[in-house]
């Protein structure tokens, strides 16, 4: 039991180093320039975590990034609930939604530019398109597969439906939600450096897409590595969250294993 | 555009401020007053500068379209095109980079050393990289292959690589003959294994890369300005020339290449050609231009002396 | 002393359609007028319809013909006058049994401190006081039922709409809680519509109850139950009435089951005189 | 009549969308070299359209999207439904570490790994729509009425035949809104994998035509690949319909 | 003629662990042995843990303490041998009524014909023939019930585990699938754990009952069941014995509910000499 519990604990770290080991074996079997070994890439770690240069530029794209997701909260779950919960809303805005966001933002950077800019606003407009999208389709199908009883318990208790879209729907899709959440917030870090691919000012993305630039493919990977460790704080914090939020939604502990085998 | 002035830093107080474009690699006069502004003694106090780097020159033409910035590194073809076919109006201020046969470097194709291709018409039917499908560059290499008897769309097999994949992508074996440029042509020399087999002084001498260039109603509005701006590059392309030391040190701040690797070529004759007053080569620039028309990619002609204003250049 | 009819129930009927895009008749032409603070049961096989009728009454489903009037005014939509108490609970699984119970209540503005002691002498009456902190995924059927009832009695609607709230607890519980019921209907003179499989309950409970034919559902019988009240059980057992009744509404139900699908249903006999059971 | 309207009503933002941009550009509000009218932008699609060398790019992002899509469908769904058994804890912390990775930064080694053709960029789709599939796959699974288990299990279903008799069926519903929110993903994946390095495909149209700034012909691909996804979204919604049609 | 344990339930007890962290127990030193073709009724206050004791049972929720043999083995795991019908009914939602109960004959390899007939039978068993088509959502709670009832009996365990499998029917029904369970036991000799509410329907069916305390569950009492079989309900109902282990069990209930929780439970009385019913 206490054997299994410390392989437990030890399971993340033991994966990522077979993750690291797999890497470095694959590149050097591969001997490609463009794909440089793990051992390559994390010797350019501190040189990069220890210049507060490059910080800065990371904690500018991480504030990018946060407001970019909490106005994808603000504005994609509500929409999203409502939609789930209202079929003409839905009829209306689907296709609207599956014709815009297949659009490449890139090439839309002259419009985003003349009217936001080339600063902070339209990469935060960039990262908020990205990250919306799971959350508002994982909040709408979470919403339409609402028990309708439960909005008619609240319903008769006298309810109003806007209330009931925050009070009702949104705990009950709840579960549902967080998922798009998580999804959408693997992909904030993925839109918040693919939003300074075109214009860029300091962050991540100029951090690494100049190491593209100038092929310094370790650096390249020595950032990739970053952002995944970024990622994975971000999903293991996150995953507590929605632990606390959805606990009794979860199945039984021991309901999916089945059986004491 | 009232949006861009939330988004935009705006300076707290009345102290004129230019936006500039920017991209690397080889903007040293840019990277010089970003890196080291108290070396000019305008720079912060009589104007500013709010910088911005772009991916390649055409989305910078947008951005200037766009009024989201006032100033941008250009090259002919974007520039020419951004004019032809996008209404830009701009003018020419200083050139970045250029070529000079013989005492500079010059893009170049390579090939394996052990690769059956000996001459430009060898490459019929191979696979070419090429950094950028459309660029200036490309044009200027469908241009030698033409001279070559080659049918640039059809004879042989494009692929993008970019100028940093192109070595790989050579040594893969994933084309036969890659586009090189510096730093990485310095590098793929060092490791060895290539052959050059043709390079753009192949079609013209002093090829004009990179120059400095600023929309039209912005300078005709602010002129001093812009003639400050423009004095602070000249001050700065002479910098660099004189400091070359500290020059490598700014560079790889900028582009966070090593020292060692920029020592190789940087400012040497393994480098592109500057001119001490970073006058605009206007000749060659309309040579340029008339080249790309022929090849289909202007759609008229663009006359250089819309883009000049000599005043601001004397 | 005949009492103007709370609810007005006129040719309603009700069909769904279903997956193969066919429609399904599960209600058919009910008429059925229902007094203020009367106690009406329903009976019928399963299948037939009661719990739709529910809803509709509840305004939670449109009818698909015929109308509901509550109080002169035709259903639109739920509302805090009519309490369901759902056949599947449908309790809120991110409450606690506490959170449950207490939610009508702050719906209704009542202040915390208050809701929260009204909703514990709820689940004190409901034997659940101990499992407050609970949630609902970690109840047993039964209690589940009990904290639907619990949350539907706290915020004290004037019509109780309830789908066999006594059908997952044991004989003691049950009874307990039937006896509950009574005193709270009984004092607040509170309409009620109980849906119930359990003759004996629909009897000891009842002013009136209400047998359903086979699906379609169609109204078959109403039966007055004439037994005084307040009705105690012990008496109530051996009393010689009330078993008749068990034994009539039993028969009518066999009945029910042994009419053929073919046969017409017999005319409904909603509109039967109302005779006020003497209390 | 009635039929009439009910087609209306989803088209109506569209519509409006369309007024609103064609009088934008007609009426200066935008400039015309960085927003071409819509008229003109449908007008050239029909131009283009029925010619082959144009019909040829279309033909090759579709193959780069929905070959990229199917594979990660079928990946991603399967690695999401083996995590959410017992032991499939490895394989969350290999997806917390990928999943947020920029794929597009490894898009230069999956280019010599894979090559210049379609390969390469499918590899690109593939990486960027596996993660939301996989994740909605996984949750979903976790999330499965363990009853629902029970009763496969005791009705004499093995534990990997229970996978695909119950855990997948029940997953179906966040599967699929996990695929509506990865086909999105891969029609902007496509166009940007074809943007950066490519010799065919709509999105090497749209670069080429935006680097020479003729504005009508980059919003033909836009246009298209906006079509694009709602018909891919509309065939989702039937399928979804079809699918779950028991549920929900 | 003293037949063989099939069922050894020795010191089992289950605690579980609750949203605050605390522990909550359910079941306490339960022992009990059920031996091949028996059918036991448990009877328990709600949230006593008779379905927590099946789901142990069932092998699809271990122990927290104390051990279950089924014919000598260990529980690891559910099995084919031993089919629950839950209280929930858990139908699959993707399926219709019928590819639910064709479910399991199809996992045992039987050929898609052979099992839509045995399915469709059954059907016709439980008065669903005409949904066959209608998928679960579409199926009133009695109507949800029965198809889970069809579900479990189509691949014919040899042990049923049924939790309150007649708690939402209505009467008719309820005797009719009574009558239909007893046939299939006395043909097959099926051992049965039914849990349910009725005393009433504890008493016809089974050949012990047990009876549990209020939570955490123990065993209070079993009682042997000593009536004739085959069991004919209008006979059974006139019979004195019946009546008088009606009257006993439910006394034995209403104790079950006064008897404080404060006080230790009285020692389980599970080993008591087993006296096969005469048949
Ligand atoms: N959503 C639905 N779609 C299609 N048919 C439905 C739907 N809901 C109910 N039905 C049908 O309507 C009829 C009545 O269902 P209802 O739930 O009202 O029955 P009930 O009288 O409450 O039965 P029970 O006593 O078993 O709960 C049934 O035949 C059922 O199949
Ligand atoms: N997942 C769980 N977590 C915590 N406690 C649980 C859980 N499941 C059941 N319990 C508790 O275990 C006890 C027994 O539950 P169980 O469902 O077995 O009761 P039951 O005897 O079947 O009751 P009923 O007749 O009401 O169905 C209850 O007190 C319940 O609160
Ligand atoms: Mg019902
Ligand atoms: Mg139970």
């Amino acid at each position: 039991m206490s054997a299994q519990a410390i392989l437990q604990r030890l399971g993340a770290p033991l994966t990522v180093l077979v993750l690291l080991t797999l890497w470095e074996l694959a590149a050097r079997a591969l001997a490609l320039d463009g794909f440089p070994t793990a051992t390559e890439s994390l010797a350019q770690l501190p040189a990069i975590l220890f210049d507060g240069q490059s910080l800065q530029s990371i904690g500018a794209s991480l504030a990018r990034m946060f407001a970019g997701i909490g106005l994808a909260l603000l504005v994609a779950v509500p929409a999203g609930l409502a939609m789930g919960r209202n079929p003409t809303l839905a009829r209306m805005l689907n296709p609207l939604l599956s014709a815009a966001y297949p659009v490449p933002k890139a090439a839309l950077m002259p419009m985003v530019m003349l009217w936001f800019g080339v600063g902070d606003l339209s990469k935060i407009l960039v990262i908020f398109l990205g990250v919306s999208l799971p959350l508002l389709y994982h909040s709408y199908h979470g919403a339409a597969r609402l028990d309708d009883k439960l909005l008619w318990s609240a319903a008769a208790m006298g309810m109003r439906a806007p209330a009931r879209l925050l009070r009702i729907t949104l705990p009950g899709a709840l579960p549902e939600v967080l998922l798009g959440c998580r999804v959408g917030l693997a992909m904030a870090l993925i839109v918040m450096i693919s939003s300074e691919m075109i214009a860029r000012q300091s962050g991540a993305g100029d951090l690494l897409f100049n190491a593209l630039d100038m092929a310094l493919y370790p650096d390249v990977y020595a950032m990739i590595v970053i952002l995944a460790a970024l990622g994975f704080a971000l999903d293991w914090a996150f995953e507590h969250l929605r632990l606390r939020l959805v606990h009794w939604a979860e199945p039984r502990q021991d309901a999916a294993s089945g059986g004491n085998s | 555009a009232f949006l861009a002035l939330c988004g935009q830093t705006q300076a707290a107080d009345d102290i004129p401020t230019i936006r500039v474009g920017w991209s690397i690699p080889a903007e040293e006069m840019k990277y010089w007053m970003m890196r080291r502004p108290d070396a000019f003694p305008d720079l912060g106090k009589q104007y500013r500068i709010a910088w911005t780097q772009f991916q390649g020159t055409a989305p910078m033409v947008q951005a200037m379209l766009s009024d989201a910035i006032d100033c941008s590194s250009q090259a002919p073809l974007s520039l020419g095109q951004g004019a032809a076919s996008g209404g830009l109006q701009a003018y020419v201020l200083a050139q970045h980079v250029g070529e000079r046969k013989g005492e500079s470097f010059s893009v170049y194709w390579a090939v394996a050393e052990d690769s059956p291709v000996r001459s430009v018409a060898d490459l019929k039917g191979r696979t070419v990289g090429v950094n950028v499908y459309g660029s200036g560059v490309y044009g200027q290499m469908a241009m030698i292959l033409k001279q070559n008897g080659l049918d640039p769309e059809r004879d042989i097999r494009l692929v993008e690589t970019g100028f940093p994949g192109s070595e790989a992508a050579l040594r893969a074996g994933r084309v036969d003959a890659a586009v090189m440029n510096q730093p990485f042509a310095l590098r793929a020399e060092s490791k060895g294994g290539i052959r050059k087999l043709f390079s753009l002084t192949d079609l013209m001498p002093n090829t004009v890369h990179i120059f400095e260039v600023c929309r039209k109603d912005f300078t005709d509005a602010h002129p001093e300005l812009v003639k400050r701006y423009v004095k602070d590059l000249r001050t700065a392309m002479a910098l660099a020339r004189e400091d070359r030391a500290e020059t490598l040190k700014v560079v790889s701040e900028v582009t966070r290449a090593p020292v060692d690797l920029l020592d190789g070529y940087l400012l040497t004759d393994k480098d592109f050609a500057r001119s001490a007053d970073a006058r605009p080569d206007f000749e060659a620039i309309q040579q340029m231009l008339d080249q790309y028309q022929q090849l289909g990619m202007l759609p008229a002609k663009v006359d250089v002396a819309q883009f000049r204003r000599d005043d601001l250049i004397q | 002393m005949e009492k103007r009819a709370m609810i007005e129930i006129q040719r309603l009927g009700k069909s769904f359609r279903i997956a193969g895009g066919k429609r399904h008749v599960a209600l058919e032409g009910i008429d059925l007028n229902i007094r203020e603070g009367e106690f009406v049961s329903i009976l019928g096989p399963s299948g037939c319809g009661k719990s739709t009728l529910l809803y509709m009454l509840g305004g939670f489903v449109p009818p698909s013909s015929g109308s509901i009037q509550v109080q002169g005014r035709p259903v639109t939509g739920p509302g805090p006058d009519r309490g369901p108490v759902f056949q599947e609970f449908a309790l809120f699984p991110w409450k606690t049994v506490l959170g449950n119970v207490m939610y009508g209540l702050r719906q209704q503005g009542v202040g915390k401190r208050e809701a929260r002691e009204r909703a514990m002498a709820l689940l004190h009456k409901v034997n659940l006081a101990s499992y407050a902190d609970f949630y609902p995924k970690e109840l047993s059927g039964g209690m589940r039922q009990r904290v639907a009832i619990a949350r539907t009695l706290a915020y004290d609607p004037a019509t109780l709409l309830m789908d066999e709230p006594f059908g997952a607890l044991d004989a003691h519980t049950r009874t307990v809680l039937q006896n509950e019921l009574l005193q709270i209907w009984e004092r607040d003179r509170k309409t009620v519509m109980f849906v119930t499989h359990g003759v004996d309950e629909a009897v000891f409970l009842s002013d009136r109850v209400v047998v359903m034919t086979r699906s379609p559902g169609r109204i078959r019988t109403v039966v007055d139950i004439d037994l005084p009240r307040p009705r105690v059980r012990a008496e109530l057992l051996v009393d010689r009435r009330y078993q008749e009744y068990v034994v009539e509404l039993e028969r009518l139900i066999e009945d029910v089951h042994h009419e053929r699908d073919a046969e017409p249903a017999p005319a409904p006999v909603a509109k039967t005189t109302l005779k006020v059971a003497t209390r | 009549m009635r039929r009439i309207l009910e087609t209306l009503v989803p088209a109506a933002p569209l519509i409006l969308l369309f007024v609103v941009w064609e009088s934008a550009a007609r009426l200066g509000w935008a400039p015309p070299n960085l927003l071409p009218a819509p008229s003109l932008v449908l007008q050239r699609l029909l131009e283009l359209l029925p010619d082959g060398e144009f019909l040829h790019h279309l033909g090759q992002t579709l193959i780069r999207l929905l070959g990229g899509f199917a594979i990660a469908l079928v990946v991603g769904v399967s690695l999401g439904l083996l995590a959410s058994r017992t032991g499939g804890g490895a394989l969350i912390t290999v997806v917390r570490v990928l999943a947020p990775i920029p794929k597009i930064a490894l898009y230069p080694a999956f280019v010599l790994i894979f090559g210049y053709d379609h390969a390469s960029k499918i590899a690109l789709v593939v990486a960027d729509t596996l993660f939301p599939i996989l994740l909605a796959t996984f949750h979903g699974a976790r999330a499965v009425e363990p009853k629902l288990l029970w009763s496969a299990w005791a009705a004499g279903s093995g534990r990997f035949a229970s996978l695909f008799t119950v855990t997948l069926p029940a997953t179906l519903p966040a599967i699929l809104t996990g695929c509506r929110v990865a086909l999105l993903i891969a029609c902007v994946t496509v166009f940007l994998a074809e943007m950066i390095s490519s010799t065919d495909g709509l999105g090497h149209l749209l670069s080429l035509a935006a680097r020479s700034f003729r504005m009508v012909d980059m919003f033909v691909p836009l246009l298209l690949i906006s079509l694009i996804g709602l018909l891919l979204n509309v065939a989702l919604q039937f399928a979804r319909k079809h699918l779950l049609r028991g549920q929900s």
